[in-house]
């Protein structure tokens, strides 16, 4: 199964994992990562941006390229778009497979990808400002490790 | 009904507009033309790349765009 | 926060998962690994023993092993003892930190350990008969990978 | 009272209990003597291991319990 969304609200991570595990019996395991807005700095918001014709189909083929490079059952990718404050769930990665670390790798395959390789922009509100935030170093690192 | 422009990111900040109609054809001289003043360094960057009616181009000056079709400037991105 | 709890009753990961997140504000991320009891091979039930005074101590110091080794806000490991049926989460890692990387790794750390290194004797009941469960070769080489 | 073996896994399948008294004192040799019989060569396996009290022996061979001890024989874990 695979499931792929853009979401414009507020989610919670349970009432997509629930049905998501649901809906693999069988499976021997389910890996999550749920990223929530980091209250650091005095942020006040943060903004995600996306392109619809990009953002959704890279997010899809994202998907599709974790079917195929590991042993799963499923895979869910959820990710918020608009405005956000502290505390709220950001992006969500789920993976479903017979043996743990299919999905445990699956779903850290994902979150680099998602990082650092798709179709978003993110700004956080400081002090009223604006400002566009770059991905670390580390998050280009992170996507390396994958290219092999 | 001419080229429509979308802004990604920073660029919007740039140009002021999420998006914007120029006269069609467009291709990649036109386009730096019509932007360069506003887009300064960035339109030219490898940073920066194009897509048309939502496939991007492997090489942005080889753009070619004529009329309702949709142009997105797409500055590096940042998510997650 | 460490939360190390040996359970003897069904669980319902959602339930462990909600109140441990919104116990760490200010959290990047929280990964979570549920592993479900698997429904193959004609396996009719499932039961883990454990000996009190050795595994509850061992998940405890498995926690303290995961908080010392990665920059984490916290960790919960939840296990089940007794007889389960297929479908019924078995065991369930969540770690929250403020970036990705340290929950991701964290769970799959955890996860490694509870897996051949844990005080847990597991046997399966396949056609009436109950069969005692080896951990998998694979099983220790994931191990392996740690010690370093 | 004397000492309390408690039996793991497939250990207790081979005993047919979990739990037995035996007296005290109790060392490596009067273990040997009690269930060879019954653990054949499992009890002296690198693979089982034993815990006085909650306490894991580096060394089996240097068990010493006495009375009300809690002597754990543990085979191979398997968990997850």
């Amino acid at each position: 199964m695979k499931d792929v969304r853009l979401l414009a609200d507020p989610f919670n991570p349970g009432q997509l994992v629930g049905p998501f595990t649901n809906a693999h019996p069988g499976l021997g395991g389910v890996c999550t990562f749920v990223g929530e807005v980091r209250g650091d700095d005095g942020v006040e918001a943060l903004e995600l941006t996306h392109y619809e014709p990009l953002t959704l189909a890279g997010m899809d083929a994202l998907a599709d390229a974790a079917l195929a490079r590991f042993d799963l059952m499923g895979i869910l990718i959820a990710h918020r778009v608009g405005e956000m404050r502290a505390g709220e769930p950001i992006v969500l990665v789920s993976a479903a497979a017979r043996h743990r670390r299919s999905a445990i790798q699956a779903v850290d395959f994902a979150m680099d990808h998602l990082k650092s390789d798709a179709w978003f922009w993110k700004r956080e509100k400081r002090g009223g400002q604006w400002h566009w935030i770059d991905p670390r170093p580390e998050d280009h690192a992170d996507l390396a490790r994958w290219t092999s | 009904m001419g080229v429509k422009l979308v802004f990604l990111g920073r660029l919007a900040d740039l140009t002021g507009v999420a998006e914007r109609e120029v006269s069609a054809p467009l291709d990649w001289s036109t386009l730096l033309d019509a932007l360069q003043g506003e887009l300064g360094g960035w339109l030219a960057s490898d940073k920066v790349k194009l897509a048309v009616n939502g496939t991007l181009l492997a090489d942005k000056m080889a753009l070619q765009a004529n009329d309702g079709d949709e142009v997105a400037l797409l500055p590096p991105v940042s998510g997650g």
